[in-house]
């Protein structure tokens, strides 16, 4: 019997998933409550995973007992726990938001609340799970949880959002299945690590990594896999369309790294790390330029997700230069965390604007900045980061990619990196100017209708000051995240 | 080869030979309705003769019961199905349109 | 031919349908279908692998398959609720084409 | 425990501005007397850390906090003598603007907004002026960008927003340019403190890849260029004066285009040390964009018929003065350049206010328009002829202690040319202030001046400011031997700091 | 394998083809139609078909648990008719 | 013979799945669909895989048959026009598609025959390790033992799913099957068939959900024979779609799942992990779990068919 770690680590995923169960079993009035507490307790269990993490280094629990290969084995490293934590802050805030949100809303909120704390619970596994077959398992449950909130508009353009994104969605499972079957075939196992060290780089496993990363570049909507992503995003409600950019589509990511640097660190030549960093450049500057043609705010943060979530992959090719490698390392990781959390601010604060207004239309934003000073300054704020500049924690993330790239020579992944937070400020400004503007003559068509609760008031204002808190330094993140990394970025 | 294991040929062959005559109906038959004879028909007694050829090569009698329990199960099947098509065809020509006693 | 290399081949055949029917096809229920071929092909894959060496079946791939096949009716009867939905809302039977 | 605290000055200092901000913020539009209580507490606070910092300083205290930010990066806040000049001044002027500000924003909308982001305008000018390294200096640097963003736009008519979008574009350019710079700077040789006549490290680093650090250099310099305003990267300024008279105040003398221009300073005295910057020819070119610049806005000045804008493009020209020391070389023409960097605030500032004056109690704001305003504001009026005169170059007010310096410094160089540029903008300078002197005192005006409301002839918020900035002017010419001048200061700066120069 | 002879279970098997490609060719009805029930009809002989095959590979195969296979089937065969007849028909050809 | 067989069916198989991509009518495409399922649990049964051929027998000849007609039905294109064969497609289009799809099988197919079986695998140990698990049937002791997490996490998936397609509920009475041809009353028939199957079907559940332990059946294929039996009763009206949840429905959705998670929790406790059972009480536990999950997998399957929130039997 292996040695067990951190009881945690499965109460990270059961905590939301059994709050879940009741906030259904209960019903649409106590849900909030319910959630609240399971989100706390949820909190606490990861509160105690990253203090052992930090602590004692990676941790690892094998259920039911079984080590690998014959079990499943949860695991949390640095990055792991770093993605517990700020999946824990976002997931906290969605959750305080959607209570005040969905308010009055009986069959919306019934429906929301055990399919959020079901994809959170699932998103919990993803991070954890180091087991390839379970991850499949976890990322359908985040699928099929994700693509319920995206239709619960119910009108024409949600719901065809919904069915491009479940329809490539569920690709994007298979072809990740069928890469994972090429791997359970030639390894006899499907351990993250256990498949990293016997799979070699041989042509069977270029297939199969080729497969699992082209089911995941979907799901993170890399470009060119990207187009499913900003109507899905931008119709669903805000606390889903803030945990469906901050976790969901980051999950994918996530794995992406995780599988390359673990499972398939023989295989990142310096060809297939250009080839992949070139698509998370594409997707920097493609995503950048759409946001800047967008007429409405939830797409333009939609796109800007897209162009975000290409960042993290520009370490795939910086991996394999020494000099570059660890700070690239921490840039990425550290890019996802306040991407997170700086993303879902910005889209709670632009479901407060759509909350109050009816409408998220630019052109009807004008002269909106005193009614909705909170939510406009949170906006602005949470922009600020994602445009990566001081003093947030997108800044210390863009830095340490950018002299990453810079320390290995390579100064193409830098100008991408320069470039995209350039075409950030551009779309960012574009609304934050509109925001400031005076309202038009003939009085202000941005007048709010409706009051807003302040606990949806403050929730994005806090995200945004999270951003702000990691920006103040990134050192205690980054030495969390060293525990467990790969030798080559340690 | 044993009287059994000649018999059980015997009836799987036949089996073999319904379903063959089910399938020439299902493709050479002119009108719905002798498709349907000719296929629910043929197949079941088909299915029958398999049954009963494999029931001969059993060791067990709960084998053979059960083979037996998979014919009766596919006659009653084969009946309903026959009998909600044939009803849902007649239908589909607009044609008689019989509430049940 | 070994009975796992036949239905490997068969498996990696039946993916390419899949995908094919995904690319060429555009009404909701066909691409339904083609999503489900293509689990199909993944789910012969691996039980193919199960029973490549002699005198042993491998249940690891078994149980994988029988997750997979919760999964994939789930996801597919979930689909088809959202197609029906999405039809009835816009009298649409395919995705309108946004590029290409 | 004391002893503690009094090295945590700097960060006090800092965080003094940014809570007056989060203060200010929280209070809303409609607190007016609890946010100007605040406004001033903050700003007043502010002074007194950094004059004392300035006192401990002269007694050979040292003042340093630092705070790791990344593995092997640290924000540095350091309090030397050129950190404290610049502090001083962003300080005082911090002060007297926003006593100005209260005045003239009375009524208007946004105030909170406005003021929130003034005092966070302030506390990343403090931060430039303090920062220790080059990384401390970026994040400052772009917080400033950032800060002075809502102010431009504040008026938020259209005009405003897109002057807002010229200057970012500008701004946000450089920032981009400078960011990359500094993070190759530091891909190279890791971080160092600011190390007066170079970090080592550099050096032989450029010993090793002359053309890498070039490179480097030149978009260090290209991206504190952008807020220098050196030609061609003026642009944005003219456009930013759309803004409010405080915010242009702000901008033109203490804020913007100062960080800037001291970014130039840090760059070629701390990080590169100016005898490699040379080596590598960079301030050949320098000096020379600087000369064009100085001549270039004052040309232009001279075709504006609006105030505000004929006083931006004097800005353009007056600020590349300091870069203009620094490129020239020399311990002469250094201390001219850094004295400049407080004599052209406090002239500009004057002349800010002023303009401000006259828009706000006569509503004018082109040239033409003001004959005779003398006589109906002629305190007002008076501030402004010093201040011109001074940065005509006048003896004996401030500008002229500058120029002075600069050319003697020049002609140590062996850079005659450089006397040549300064005659050409004192002739310049005079033709565009002499006829707006000329118009207030002399001609007699051609239309009847709206009555005054008190006694004085215009609110006393708004009068006191210039006043009280004209008489530094003043004092800072003919105390220019005194030790705690301005140019004292500069002085000691230079001999400690530059020896080698 | 089981004691029986190998001649039996390649007579099993044999027969078990047979019926396969017997099924495959009903296929062409599906194919032709041309009416809906016709297709559904031939979805059935699919259904019966597959029950034989599978009691032969059972016993072929030596897998009894095979036969509970079929024995589901035949169970639920009916299901499929059920469902087919409550789709509202349309006018003759419409129903490809 | 075996291998002929095999090649037949193999062929078959390719040959179905050609034609529900390319034939041009939808409906054609459906029943051919439906077909393939059972060429399908052939060839589960040809790779010695009886557990999925029960799985594949129950879902596709009940489950997902009825779905796919029933969601025909909601979908009847209007006229064949409305959906273009792929001759419709753009000759490019098509060729790209071809070789893309061409590529695909090319790389998959040279890349899974020329992998070698590992000597060791998670497979080996599992049945090494049986003993240890508390059952005897090897999928059985992967599912709940040695791979417990994903069994719960399907069991949640399924219900996720019908909480997602309440979603996107259409109204009640357009939903799932929807209603009866107006003016037709009940086959004759119907009655006796259902007397008749209802029954077995329950008595083959039990038997199914019994026999896991030791044999093919299971948790799974009970449920999805209880499904097969819902969508059946629910076809002939004698389940009726109903607005909301029942408090005993929502306990029957969830209870399986709590009841497994309560006992995985249990297990840090009370064995060695979580997902751990105490040894003695491994079986006993584990058939709780699988009658519970049996019953959480039928009633959403028989709900996303429905179409419903609920169900309620009919009055009579």
């Amino acid at each position: 019997m292996a040695e067990l770690g951190a009881l945690s680590l499965p109460l990270a995923f059961f905590l939301p998933l059994l709050t879940a169960l009741a906030a259904f079993l209960l019903g649409a009035r106590q849900a909030p409550w319910l959630a609240g507490i399971g989100a706390l307790a949820t909190v606490a269990a990861v509160a105690d995973a990253v203090r052992r993490v930090a602590a004692h280094g990676p941790q690892a629990y094998h259920l039911g007992g079984w080590a690998p290969p014959l079990g499943v084995e949860l695991y949390a490293d640095g990055l792991a726990a770093l993605m517990l934590a700020m999946t824990a802050a976002v997931a906290l805030a969605v959750t305080a938001y959607a209570g005040a949100y969905l308010h009055g809303q009986g069959q919306a909120a019934e429906r929301f609340w055990p399919l959020w704390l079901v994809q959170w619970a699932a998103l919990n596994g993803t991070f954890l799970s180091a087991d390839l077959f379970n991850l499949y398992v976890m990322l359908e449950l985040v699928t099929l949880t994700a693509v319920p909130l995206v239709a619960m508009a119910g009108d024409r353009a949600s719901l065809g959002a919904a069915m491009r994104y479940l329809l490539l969605a569920l690709i994007a499972s298979l072809a990740y299945l069928l890469g994972v079957a090429l791997l359970y075939g030639g390894t006899g196992t499907l351990h993250l690590r256990e498949v990293g060290e016997l799979a070699g780089a041989g042509g069977p496993t270029a297939v199969a990594a080729a497969l699992v990363t082209a089911g995941l570049l979907l799901k993170a909507a890399i470009f060119p896999l990207h187009a499913w992503l900003a109507p899905a995003h931008s119709s669903a409600p805000a606390p889903a369309s803030a945990a469906l950019s901050a976790l969901v589509a980051q999950a994918g990511v996530y794995l992406v790294l995780r599988l390359w640097l673990w499972a398939f660190p023989a295989l990142l030549s310096p060809v297939v790390g250009w080839g992949l960093g070139g698509l998370g450049a594409a997707s920097v500057l493609y995503g950048s330029l759409q946001a800047l043609r967008q007429s409405r705010l939830k797409p333009v943060i939609a796109y800007s997700t897209v162009a975000q979530l290409g960042y993290p992959l520009l370490l795939l090719p910086l991996a394999a230069v020494p000099a570059a490698a660890s700070q690239a390392w921490q840039g990425a990781a550290y890019f996802i965390v306040a991407h997170g959390l700086a993303k879902a601010g910005a889209f709670l604060a632009a479901g407060n604007v759509y909350y109050s207004l009816g409408h998220d239309r630019l052109a009807g934003l004008r002269g909106l900045a005193p009614e909705l000073s909170a939510s406009v300054l949170a906006l602005g704020l949470a922009w600020v980061s994602l445009m990566g500049l001081p003093p947030t924690a997108g800044f210390l993330a863009k830095w340490q990619l950018l002299s990453g790239a810079l320390a290995g020579g390579q100064w193409p992944w830098a100008v991408v990196v320069v470039l995209g937070g350039l075409l950030a400020a551009g779309y960012g400004f574009r609304v934050l100017a509109t925001a400031h503007a005076a309202a038009p003559p003939g009085g202000p068509v941005g007048r709010p209708a409706r009051r807003l609760p302040w606990r949806m008031a403050a929730t994005p204002l806090l995200l945004a000051l999270a951003v702000y808190l990691l920006g103040v330094s990134a050192v205690p993140a980054l030495r969390l995240l060293g525990q467990g990394a790969p030798e080559a970025l340690g | 080869m044993t009287l059994a294991e000649l018999l059980s040929t015997g009836l799987l062959g036949l089996g073999a030979a319904f379903f063959l005559t089910g399938t020439v109906g299902l493709l050479r038959f002119p009108s719905t309705f002798a498709r349907l004879h000719a296929l629910t028909k043929a197949d079941n007694l088909g299915l029958g003769c398999v049954a009963l050829g494999l029931a001969l090569q059993a060791d067990s009698g709960w084998v053979a019961a059960k083979l037996a329990l998979v014919w009766g199960l596919a006659l009653v099947a084969a009946t309903a199905s026959a009998h909600l098509l044939a009803r849902c065809i007649l239908r589909e020509r607009g044609g008689t349109r019989r509430t049940p006693p | 031919m070994t009975q796992a290399g036949l239905y490997t081949l068969a498996a990696s055949a039946l993916a390419g349908i899949g995908v094919y029917g995904l690319l060429a096809r555009r009404h909701l229920l066909r691409r339904i279908l083609a999503v489900n071929l293509l689990g199909n092909a993944v789910f012969l894959l691996l039980v193919a692998f199960a029973r490549r060496q002699p005198g042993y079946v491998d249940p690891v791939p078994h149980a994988m398959v029988l997750t997979g096949i919760v999964v994939a009716v789930s996801a597919t009867a979930f689909a088809l609720a959202l197609a029906r939905r999405y039809y009835a809302e816009t009298g649409l039977d395919h995705l309108p084409e946004d590029e290409g | 425990m004391m002893a503690a605290a009094y090295g945590l000055l700097p960060l006090a200092a800092l965080l003094i501005a940014v809570a007056t901000a989060a203060i200010v913020f929280a209070l809303g539009d409609a607190r007016r007397r609890q946010r100007t209580f605040w406004n001033l507490f903050g700003a007043g606070a502010k002074l007194v850390l950094v004059l004392v910092m300035a006192y401990g300083v002269l007694q050979g205290d040292t003042f340093e906090v630092a705070w790791p930010v990344l593995p092997g990066i640290t924000l540095r806040l350091a309090a030397d003598r050129l950190a404290l000049l610049f502090a001083v001044l962003s300080a005082g002027l911090w002060l007297v603007t926003t006593v100005y500000a209260i005045a003239y924003l009375e009524g208007s909308g946004q105030r909170a907004r406005f003021f929130g982001f003034f005092s966070l305008c302030v506390a990343a000018t403090f931060g430039i002026a303090l920062a220790g390294n080059p990384f401390t200096f970026l994040c400052f640097y772009e917080l400033l960008t950032l800060a002075t963003y809502p102010l431009v736009v504040h008026r938020g008519h259209p005009a405003a927003l897109a002057a807002g979008r010229t200057y970012l574009i500008h701004t946000l350019g450089g920032g981009a340019a400078l960011l990359a710079g500094t993070a190759a700077l530091y891909a190279a040789v890791g971080e160092h403190p600011y190390t007066p006549g170079g970090m080592p490290a550099v050096a032989e680093w450029a010993a090793q890849a002359p053309a890498a650090a070039t490179a480097v250099l030149g978009l260090l310099l290209g991206g504190v260029a952008v807020k220098a305003a050196l030609f061609p990267l003026q642009g944005w300024l003219p456009a930013a004066m759309v803004a409010p008279a405080p915010v242009s105040a702000l901008l033109h003398a203490v804020a913007v285009v100062k960080a800037g221009a001291f970014g130039v300073v840090r760059i070629v005295e701390d990080v590169y040390g100016h005898a490699l910057a040379a080596e590598l020819h960079v301030t050949p070119v320098l000096s020379a964009l600087a000369a064009v610049t100085v001549v270039y806005g004052s040309v232009r000045a001279l075709a504006q018929v609006d105030l505000k804008r004929r006083l931006a493009f004097s800005t353009v020209s007056q600020v590349s003065f300091i870069t203009l020391g620094v490129a020239v070389g020399g311990q002469l023409a250094l201390v001219g350049g850094l004295a400049h960097l407080i004599h052209q605030g406090l002239m500009k500032v004057t002349l800010f206010f002023c303009a401000g004056n006259y828009a706000e109690t006569l509503g004018e704001h082109r040239i033409d328009a003001l004959d005779g305003a003398g006589r109906r504001m002629p305190a007002t009026s008076a501030a402004f002829t010093v201040a011109a005169l001074g940065m005509m170059g006048a003896p004996p007010l401030a500008g002229f202690i500058s120029k002075w310096y600069l050319g003697i410094g020049a002609l140590g160089q062996g850079q005659g040319w450089v006397v040549g540029v300064l005659v050409a903008s004192t002739l310049l300078n005079a033709a565009y202030f002499l006829p707006i002197l000329r118009r207030l005192w002399l001609l007699s005006a051609t239309r009847d001046w709206p009555a005054r409301a008190g006694r004085a002839e215009t609110h006393r918020g708004l009068l006191y400011p210039p006043l009280l900035t004209a008489a530094a002017v003043l004092l800072a010419g003919l105390l220019a031997a005194a030790p705690l001048s301005p140019l004292g200061w500069a002085v000691r700066i230079v001999e400690q700091g530059y020896p080698g120069l | 394998m089981s004691h029986r002879g190998y001649a039996v279970e390649t007579l099993n098997l044999a027969v078990a083809a047979f019926l396969l490609l017997n099924l495959l060719a009903g296929l062409g009805r599906v194919h032709r139609g041309p009416g809906a029930a016709d297709r559904m009809l031939a979805a059935l002989l699919f259904g019966t078909t597959t029950v034989a095959v599978l009691l032969l590979l059972a016993e072929a195969m030596a897998l009894p648990a095979l036969r509970d296979v079929a024995l589901l089937l035949v169970l639920l065969a009916a299901i499929l008719a059920v469902a087919f007849t409550r789709i509202p028909r349309r006018p003759d050809g419409a129903g490809r | 013979m075996g291998l002929a067989f095999d090649l037949l069916l193999a062929g078959g198989l390719l040959g179905l799945a050609l034609q529900v991509v390319a034939s041009r009518g939808l409906f054609r495409s459906v029943v051919l669909f439906i077909a393939l399922g059972l060429l399908m649990a052939l060839a589960w049964a040809r790779l010695a895989a009886p557990d999925l051929a029960l799985a594949e027998a129950a879902i596709g000849a009940g489950l997902t048959g009825a779905l796919l007609l029933s969601a025909y039905r909601a979908l009847q294109p209007a006229e064949e026009a409305a959906d273009p064969g792929p001759a419709a497609l753009p000759r490019w289009g098509a060729l790209a598609a071809a070789v893309l799809s061409g590529a695909l099988v090319a790389a998959l197919g040279w890349a899974a025959l020329g992998l070698e079986a590992p000597a060791a695998s998670a497979g080996r140990e599992a049945l090494a390790r049986l003993g240890e698990s508390g059952v005897k049937s090897p999928l059985t002791g992967v599912l709940l033992g040695f791979r417990a997490i994903d069994t719960l996490a399907e069991v949640v998936v399924l219900l996720v799913a019908f909480l997602g397609a309440r979603v996107v509920a259409e109204p009640l009475q357009r939903a799932g099957p929807g209603p009866s041809a107006p003016g037709s009353g009940e086959p004759v028939l119907t009655a006796p068939l259902l007397r008749l199957v209802v029954p077995m079907g329950v008595i083959v559940a039990g038997y199914l959900l019994w026999s896991g332990g030791h044999q093919p059946g299971g948790a799974f294929q009970a449920g999805a024979v209880l499904a097969a039996l819902g969508v059946l009763l629910r076809l002939t009206g004698r389940l009726q779609p109903a607005a909301a949840t029942s408090p005993a429905e929502r306990l029957a959705l969830v209870g399986g799942i709590v009841l497994f998670s309560a006992i995985g929790l249990a297990g840090a406790g009370t064995a060695s992990a979580v997902l751990a059972y105490p040894e003695a009480w491994a079986y006993p536990l584990i058939l709780a779990i699988e009658t519970g999950l049996a019953v959480a997998i039928a009633l959403p399957l028989t709900l996303l068919f429905s179409g419903s929130a609920g169900l309620r039997w009919r009055e009579r």
